[in-house]
């Protein structure tokens, strides 16, 4: 079978979740749907994850994978209450953009 | 010298100064909760709140030890442990008719300057602001200081803000906000002060006497904290060129508030620099003299010029101010006892006639609803007495012998010849410039024929008259008889030069002959000169 | 390896790759595939057969022997249908949809434990051609977890079904379908917690190592309560009825998948009778001890003439059979809930009891664990729980009240 | 194994990210993001994470996109926006490209300049072996209940913030139907 | 198949979590009695809620005496603090919920609403900022700080009939979120680089670090998100976007409750964190405070003067006052020098005060302002003083504090944080600060111009003040000008907080 000489090393994920996490914060910069800016900071929160659970292996530290539970948990309570306050909003009007929110200027 | 252990040479039983300051407090409380219906009860309460503290002034007057140079019936009470901070007061002569000019003109104003509405928020706002000038003039302690200074704009902004004419809001903004930038600095210099103190001192105190005594600071370190409380006390002089508030704040301001600002308020200034100028850092003043004594020449000189070009009689009066606080500052910052002394007096004569021209430019417009020097006309034709008080108080302004005005000017002018020639002759020309713009609006407005609307110019009525009476009094009083005034400033201001030429190690007093404490500040070296300018151009970028 | 341990923890994947080891496991896939694919052909006939009875009918009996090969005959027909596209449907998604309803059906049976021998400590575990392994596809050291993942991903397949037909009945039925397995996922996964409390692994062949006997079958070491309750939602989960209404044709013509026709329908069928096979196979793996023989009071019913490595796999498919049977029952006697009363009784009373029921055993295996007083632990967990009980009614009641008075919309 | 591994999820993960951020239909985006939710999965058993990567399933696969999905749905805005209209203005999307690319080179140098200076070690983290499947869970669970307890305790603050924060959200009176 | 080992969880010590269990008691109590009791006499959730922080402020002062004796400790597994620090925190996030909840039930009134949501909500952010306050570990740290978060956003997008309300809520939540992923990195590099998340540990491992050539870029990388995360919290410049737009949207006695509750927890953790965890690299991120500190101070006061809108205004001047407090942080980051202490004890004494000051301010604002929050201009405020002029009065005094004037308690802050600052030499920022706050000056001078000098267009009559809103004020207005007068006891006891546990 394959005899793998390259073995991805921890690096390899720190360098992936650090592009997850750019790919993220671009996201959350150009889009303009609230709902796909969400979608970004779960990607980046995703990214932080990855980071978390790839050090833990690394630091041979359990408490790396316990983080990542509890972000789990806040990134479930974060969407609940994110996607309550975009229904709330988005029931007033339809095909709302972070543009079209300009009752408030600035 | 000074120290808390000698200071209290009168001592009375009674604490008169926390009175001074509790009673118009109170006053002001208790004149804002009486009752809306009954406008009357409000004034007497104001009426007397301040006649109290007048009569407490005098009591302070009457017990002075003249021959004592140390601060007297000294009160301490210690406040903000946490931070050093005491209820610390006391007077000196420096300090005792600043505050009886305070404590007499106050009453004055109340009694004889209606303020057309809102009477007792007027009449309160006036006692808290007489409380905080007050606590300004005793406190030796320089969180207590600042606290007064700051507490006395509220009032001030209020006054101006809320009784003045069509651009009282800019002005009042104006006059807050440069005050407050004053200040900003000087909160940084107190707290600077207090924190380098503890090097030498060995605790963190703000006390004014402790700090001048016993704290000693690098030169360098003296020469910036003097600044940053030169900013502040130079915005409230004010001293060119940051006197553009004046004016503006002078000419909207009611009548009352022009003159409780003309009065007492400048004074605080130019009192700050003596107190916390000479007094905390002798070596820095000593350094920063040439820029200051520059300073106020090109004031005197700014003021005048500027007043020869206005059209509007009250800010003509404003701007001999400024005129008249540069001869302050020069008598200040020529560090011979003669001088200051000079300077002294000079600030309260300046507070008595400025304030008795606010007063009369007030009559004046409450009969012709205008200040234009263009618009009136032959004035002395149909109110004569009105004109002759005009023209006694206009004379004291200028420094006509005989009056108060003289006095002064001439001990700062006698006083400073000695080691601030050069900028002496050139002050002295401001003297003569008063004269020429002085004389020459008064001809403008009451002599010649009155036209239709001068006509009915009525004459002074005996309210106005007695409340004039009441400046006029002192100015001539103390234009013949300056003596008993001169017994009482003199010990302590020679107290505060023994101080700073022991701090500095120069002498700077009676070497008249020569003009040596300048070239003293020459010889010193080409780089301090360099660093005043250097300064100079700071001063005028902040 | 690591990712070969998730799969599998197999001793035969440990180490060096060897064409034996690599041989069983691909006939183990290929064995659970086909007996997959074969089973749900056979449940299709069962359901139609035995509803057929229960009505009072024949049922199928054309093609093959008792009609036996009735659903093979309906598959082939399907898959020479056209394939219809409708216009305004999401094409790329559109075409998605079905697989991503039919694997997760198949991968969820990967984790069962087929067979194999329990007894006497065997932990599950039979040798083949020299090669010691489970009659299992994979047993991933959190495979119960893996289980209601893999139940969390079937969501998708009907949801996006029916958005992607871009009509909108299939919409609503999808988004209903959705909405009602994500409710009962909760009181699943809060039955199953409490399975996994009381044997203290999350591995599917440990759960039945678990249930060594009668007494320790899950169903009497969770009290019936969580098996109930996982009954329940499973049939919910499974859009079966009585919870059917996804398909309820009066109202939403034929649900998320009106709009799909020939073979991918048929996935869609497909998956819905390999889960229903499935989930039985859970239930019997949670609760009845998988493919232990029923063991009481230490004896243990041998089923004669069969070896013990293949008596497992009957045990299985006698236990299983039982729950098919309840599925189609329920099919031939239950009528269609309301969706309000469905929601109600999910969110109302399922997760709250099981909730309530799982907190019960946590006290008391605490209570055991510190050797605390039964006595006292029971009844103040038992007191706990009715008090709880009743202020969630006298909420239920406030909110009904609410409602009416001030028009709140929930 | 583990390269091939890592190579696939990597692409996994790193193809959904780029398409939610570009994909203009938020239901496309929201399947792209399933996508890269796998990818992190798979990485997360490569890293002997199991217990994680089933709840980051459940979690986000099972609840959270759904969530999404069902937003999307009920609100009707699942049609495809033309992300060129969007109202962006010329200079933000080059900015936010830059910093994108300024903070990933930035994270990758931090991580890549520390490679070797990772050399705190802890006691290990359990993998999941034939004798001990549930190593990883039991550590975890002792970490959660040991060390984290006050955080394991908040999650409940936190959750019941977000069932009355909805609560309050979602509730309308008749009042409100009315008015709007 | 049980398992064998037990788990002997951490010891708790119950009595010290007593401040936090009233408030979670108070919670419940609201939800559960508000769905039990359909009907309640309006007003009393809020009282409910006042009382619950009441009671909460009440144990803390116990706690407060207890620490006097015993030294700081870090309990239940060092995941949180108790100490001064923690316990003074907590006292300012239980008086915003108090008076917070005081007003918002007269907001409610005005609405025309009911509901105990909002008090759970306001409890339940407490508890998050509560645990920021004394959070020992940043997981800990970062989940206190969600659930303060999560509950703002739901705060501000409470209002439903105004569509400002809700777009406040997502911007802020959008933004909130953002900022928390950059945090929540930040925990992740720091924790690959000291293989701790708890803040103690950490700091003994970077300490004894030093000896060995280190390798820090990860470390500091890890820091600059955390900071970044935080200073999104406390709104200071670049981070502020967010800002000016919530408060305004947000129903306002909910920003007054953010400006409070919000700033000070974040602070309290920004402060913890930076000098327990991170004292080792003080020379790192104090340039970072330092530049936070200054744009905060002058964009804040600068861009105040240019709004119309009141809201806005004091969003700005938050913004100011985060430099202030900055001032202090940078302050305690000179840990070398005796006085580093004196930066943390004025920064949480000024949140203290800041608290009272700008819940009085708003509330009065959100009195103004009436239905719907409607008439927040300036000119709405005009003639306020021959209105309402006791309203005027106590808003002149918060306003005047607000600006610093001596004999407030604003003044107090100041003076403290610039103290601070001063000790540690640096003069720079002192004067900077105290220049925006001249500018910032002119910004309460606007309003009170407005409220005392200028006459409104109709003279409506002026409905009364309710009776809860009128009590916070006159309490918030008392507080003000006791501490204003005499401060000393309130700068005796805020000494004490300098000892942080664990350091």
């Amino acid at each position: 079978m394959i005899t793998a000489a390259v073995v991805p090393t921890t690096t390899w994920y720190l360098v992936l979740a650090a592009g997850l996490f750019a790919i993220g914060m671009i996201g959350v910069l150009v889009r303009r749907n609230p709902l796909i800016m969400f979608m970004c900071i779960e990607l980046m929160l995703n990214a932080v994850n990855l980071t978390f659970v790839a050090l833990a292996t690394e630091l041979t530290d359990i408490n790396g994978q316990t983080a990542v539970f509890f972000v789990l948990v806040v990134a479930a309570a974060e969407v609940v209450v994110g996607l309550g306050i975009i229904v709330s909003i988005m029931r007033r009007r339809q095909q709302a953009t972070a543009d079209d929110l300009a009752a408030l200027k600035g | 010298m000074y120290s808390a252990e000698a200071a209290g040479g009168s001592t009375l039983s009674f604490p008169i100064l926390t009175a001074l300051v509790l009673v118009p407090a109170l006053g002001g409380i208790l004149t804002i909760l009486t009752s809306n219906r009954r406008p009357e009860s409000t004034k007497f309460v104001a009426l007397v709140a301040s006649t109290v503290t007048a009569g407490l002034s005098i009591w302070l007057l009457s017990s002075f030890e003249t021959a004592d140079a140390g601060f007297q019936f000294v009160s301490r009470h210690p406040w903000i442990r946490d931070w050093g901070i005491g209820w610390h007061v006391g007077v000196d002569g420096i300090s005792l008719f600043l505050v009886v000019l305070t404590g007499l003109l106050f009453p004055l104003v109340i009694a004889g300057i209606d303020p057309h509405h809102d009477h007792k928020r007027y009449l309160g706002w006036m006692l808290v602001l007489e409380a905080g000038v007050m606590g300004s003039f005793i406190s030796l302690d320089l969180f207590l200081f600042f606290l007064f200074f700051e507490i006395v704009l509220v009032p001030m902004y209020f006054l101006i803000g809320g009784w003045g004419y069509d651009q009282r809001i800019y002005a009042a903004t104006k006059f807050f906000l440069y005050t407050m930038f004053g200040s900003a600095f000087m909160l940084v210099g107190i707290i600077a002060t207090a924190v380098l103190a503890k090097n030498s001192l060995g605790y963190v105190t703000f006390d004014l006497v402790e700090l001048a005594e016993g704290a000693e600071f690098a030169a360098s370190t003296g020469r910036w904290l003097f600044m940053a409380f030169a900013i502040a006390f130079a915005v409230k002089v004010p001293l060119f060129p940051l006197h553009t508030w004046l004016p503006d704040a002078h000419t909207q301001a009611p009548t009352g508030g022009s003159v409780i600002l003309a009065g007492v308020l400048l004074k605080l200034g130019t009192y700050g620099f003596l107190r916390f100028g000479l007094y905390l850092f002798p070596e820095a003043s000593v350094w920063a003299r040439p820029l200051f004594l520059t300073l106020a020449v090109v004031g005197i000189l700014w003021g005048a010029i500027a007043a020869t070009m206005q059209k509007d009689l009250k800010r003509l009066v404003a701007y001999s101010s400024v005129a008249h606080l540069g001869f302050i500052i020069l008598g200040t910052f020529a560090f011979t006892s003669q001088a200051i002394t000079g300077g002294v007096m000079q600030m309260v004569n300046h507070g008595i006639s400025t304030g008795a021209l606010f007063l009369l430019v007030g009559m004046i417009y409450e009969r012709r609803q205008t200040r234009e020097i263009s618009q009136l006309k032959g004035l002395q034709s149909v109110a004569p007495i009105f004109a002759a008080a005009f023209m006694i108080v206009m004379l004291s302004s200028i420094g006509v012998p005989g009056l108060n005005g003289f006095v002064g000017e001439f001990l700062i002018l006698i006083g400073s010849f000695g080691n601030a020639r050069w900028w002496v002759v050139v002050g002295a020309t401001g003297v003569i410039l008063a004269a020429l713009y002085l004389l020459w609006a008064y001809q403008r407005v009451f002599h010649g024929e009155p036209d239709e609307e001068n006509k009915s110019f009525a004459e002074l009525r005996p309210r106005e008259g007695m409340l004039l009476l009441a400046f006029i009094a002192p100015i001539v009083f103390t234009g013949v008889f300056p003596k008993p005034m001169l017994d009482r400033i003199e010990p302590s201001v020679k107290a505060l030069v023994t101080h700073v030429e022991t701090n500095t190690g120069r002498t700077l007093e009676f070497e008249k002959k020569e003009i040596a404490p300048v070239e003293h500040s020459d010889v010193h070296s080409d780089t301090e000169k360099h660093d005043t300018e250097k300064s100079d151009s700071e001063g005028h970028g902040g | 390896m690591s990712v070969v341990s998730f799969l599998a923890i197999d001793p035969l994947l440990e180490g060096d790759l060897l064409w034996t080891p690599l041989l069983i496991v691909l006939v183990k896939v290929l064995v659970v595939f086909v007996v997959g694919l074969v089973a749900t052909m056979l449940m299709v006939w069962f359901e139609r057969k035995a509803i057929a009875g229960m009505q009072n009918r024949i049922g199928p009996n054309k093609a093959g022997p008792f009609g036996l090969l009735q659903t093979l005959a309906d598959g082939i027909k399907l898959f020479f249908k056209e394939d219809l596209l409708p216009e305004r449907a999401d094409k790329f998604v559109y075409r998605l949809a079905p697989y991503l309803s039919f694997v997760p059906a198949f991968l969820a049976f990967a984790i069962i434990p087929l067979g194999g021998d329990f007894r006497d400590g065997n932990g599950g575990f039979v040798t083949w051609f020299g090669e010691t392994t489970r009659v299992q596809l994979a047993d991933p050291p959190v495979g119960v977890l893996f289980a209601l993942a893999i139940s969390s991903i079937a969501v998708y397949g009907i949801m996006l079904a029916g958005w992607s037909s871009g009509s909108k009945y299939p919409l609503l039925g999808s988004v209903r379908a959705s909405a009602q397995m994500v409710s009962y996922e909760a009181s699943l996964g809060l039955s199953l917690a409490a399975v996994i409390l009381v044997c203290g692994t999350l591995s599917t062949s440990g759960i039945v190592d678990a249930q060594s006997s009668l007494g320790s079958w899950n169903l009497v070491a969770t009290g019936v309560v969580p098996f109930l309750i996982f009954l329940v939602s499973a049939t919910a989960e499974l859009n079966r009825p009585p919870f059917d209404l996804v398909e309820a044709e009066q109202e939403l013509v034929g649900g998320f998948n009106t709009e799909y026709s020939s073979i991918r329908f048929a996935l869609f069928f497909l998956a819905e009778f390999m889960n229903t096979i499935t989930m039985s196979a859970f239930i019997v793996t949670l609760f009845f001890g998988g493919p232990q023989p029923i063991t009481i009071g230490g004896t243990t019913l041998d089923i004669p003439l069969i070896p013990n490595g293949l008596e497992g796999t009957v045990w299985l498919l006698l236990k299983v059979l039982v729950f098919l049977y309840i599925y189609v029952w329920f099919r031939g006697t239950l009528p269609r809930f309301r969706y309000d009363q469905l929601m109600d009784l999910g969110w109302k009373f399922l997760i709250p009891s099981s909730l309530g029921w799982f907190m019960l055993l946590a006290a008391q295996r605490l209570a055991d664990d510190r050797g605390w007083d039964q006595w006292i632990v029971v009844p103040m967990s038992l007191a706990v729980i009715v008090v709880a009980f009743v202020m969630m009614q006298l909420a239920f009641r406030a909110s009904d009240r609410n409602r009416e008075a001030e028009g709140v919309q929930f | 194994m583990e390269l091939f591994v890592f190579v696939c999820a990597a692409i996994m993960v790193l193809v959904g990210a780029l398409g939610v951020v570009l994909r203009s239909n938020p239901v496309h985006a929201a399947l792209s993001m399933i996508l890269t939710l796998f990818g992190v999965a798979v990485l997360f058993v490569a890293r002997e994470a199991n217990f994680l990567a089933a709840v980051q399933v459940i979690v986000y696969a099972g609840a959270i996109v759904v969530l999404f999905l069902f937003v999307i749905m009920l609100l009707g805005v699942d049609r495809a926006e033309d992300l060129r209209t969007e109202p962006l203005g010329n200079v933000q999307r080059p900015l936010a490209l830059v910093l994108g690319i300024g903070m990933f080179a930035l994270l990758t140098t931090a991580v890549v300049r520390s490679r070797d200076s990772l050399r705190f070690k802890g006691d290990g983290v359990k993998t999941a072996t034939l004798e001990d499947a549930d190593g990883n869970i039991r550590q975890i669970a002792r970490s959660i209940f040991g060390d984290y307890v006050v955080a394991f305790e908040l999650t409940s603050v936190l959750l019941i913030v977000a069932v009355v924060g909805t609560v309050v959200l979602a509730r309308r009176r008749k009042s409100e139907r009315t008015a709007s | 198949m049980f398992a064998a080992e037990t788990l002997a969880g951490p010891s708790i010590p119950w009595f010290t979590l007593s401040p936090l269990l009233a408030l979670l008691v108070g919670a419940c109590v609201l939800m559960l009695g508000g769905s039990l009791l359909p009907q309640w006499p309006r007003g009393l959730y809020g009282i409910v809620s006042a009382a619950t922080a009441a009671t909460s402020i009440v144990l803390c002062f116990f706690l407060w005496d207890n620490l006097t004796d015993g030294r700081p400790e870090t309990i239940i597994a060092d995941a949180l603090a108790f100490d001064h620090f923690a316990v003074l925190g907590t006292i300012t996030i239980c008086i915003a919920v108090l008076l917070a909840s005081l007003t918002t039930s007269d907001y409610l009134v005005r609405e025309g609403e009911d509901g105990p949501e909002l008090f759970v909500l306001y409890i339940a952010a407490a508890i998050g900022g509560i645990v920021m306050v004394a959070a020992q570990d940043l997981i800990v740290l970062f989940l206190g700080l969600e659930t303060l978060s999560l509950a703002l956003y739901v705060l501000a997008a409470s209002n439903r009939r105004r569509e400002e309300s809700q777009e406040a809520g997502l911007k802020y939540f959008i933004l909130g979120g953002f900022s928390s992923a950059f945090f929540l990195y930040g925990i992740a590099f720091i924790y690959g680089a000291t293989k701790h998340t708890n803040l103690g540990r950490i700091m003994k491992v970077l300490s004894t670090e030093q000896a060995f050539p280190r390798n820090d870029v990860l470390l500091l990388v890890g820091v600059g998100l955390l900071l970044v995360g935080l200073a999104f919290k406390v709104a200071a410049v670049p981070f502020q976007v967010w800002t000016p737009d919530v408060y305004q949207g947000a129903p306002t006695p909910v920003t007054s409750f953010m400006a409070s509750a919000g700033k000070t927890a974040a602070f309290a953790a920004l402060l913890r964190v930076s000098v327990t965890a991170l004292e080792s690299r003080v020379d790192d991120w104090r340039p970072v405070v330092w530049v936070l500190a200054v744009l905060s101070l002058v964009f804040g006061s600068v861009l105040a003067v240019t709004q119309t809108n009141v809201k806005r205004m004091l969003a700005y001047s938050s913004i100011s006052h985060a430099g202030f407090i900055l001032l202090g942080v940078e302050a305690a980051s000179h840990t070398g020098s005796s006085s580093a202490g004196d930066g943390i004890a004025s920064a949480m004494t000024y949140l203290l005060l800041y608290t009272v000051l700008v819940i009085g301010t708003f509330t009065i604002v959100g009195l103004v302002a009436g239905k719907g929050d409607v008439g927040s201009n300036l000119t709405d405020f005009r003639g306020l003083g021959r209105r309402r002029p006791a309203l005027a009065l106590a808003l002149t005094v918060f306003l005047l504090a607000q600006a610093g004037m001596p004999l407030t308690s604003g003044f107090v802050a100041k003076f403290g944080v610039i103290r601070a600052a001063v000790e540690t030499k640096s003069y720079a920022i002192a004067i900077i600060a105290m220049l925006a706050s001249v500018i910032g000056a002119f910004l309460y001078l606007r309003i009170m111009v407005s409220a005392w000098m200028e006459d409104a267009e109709g003279e409506d009559a002026a409905p009364p003040v309710p009776f809860l809103s009128g009590l916070a004020v006159t309490a918030a207005v008392a507080f003000t000008l006791v501490v204003g007068i005499v401060p000393g006891w309130l700068l005796d006891a805020t000494r004490q907080v300098v000892t942080l546990a664990g350091r």
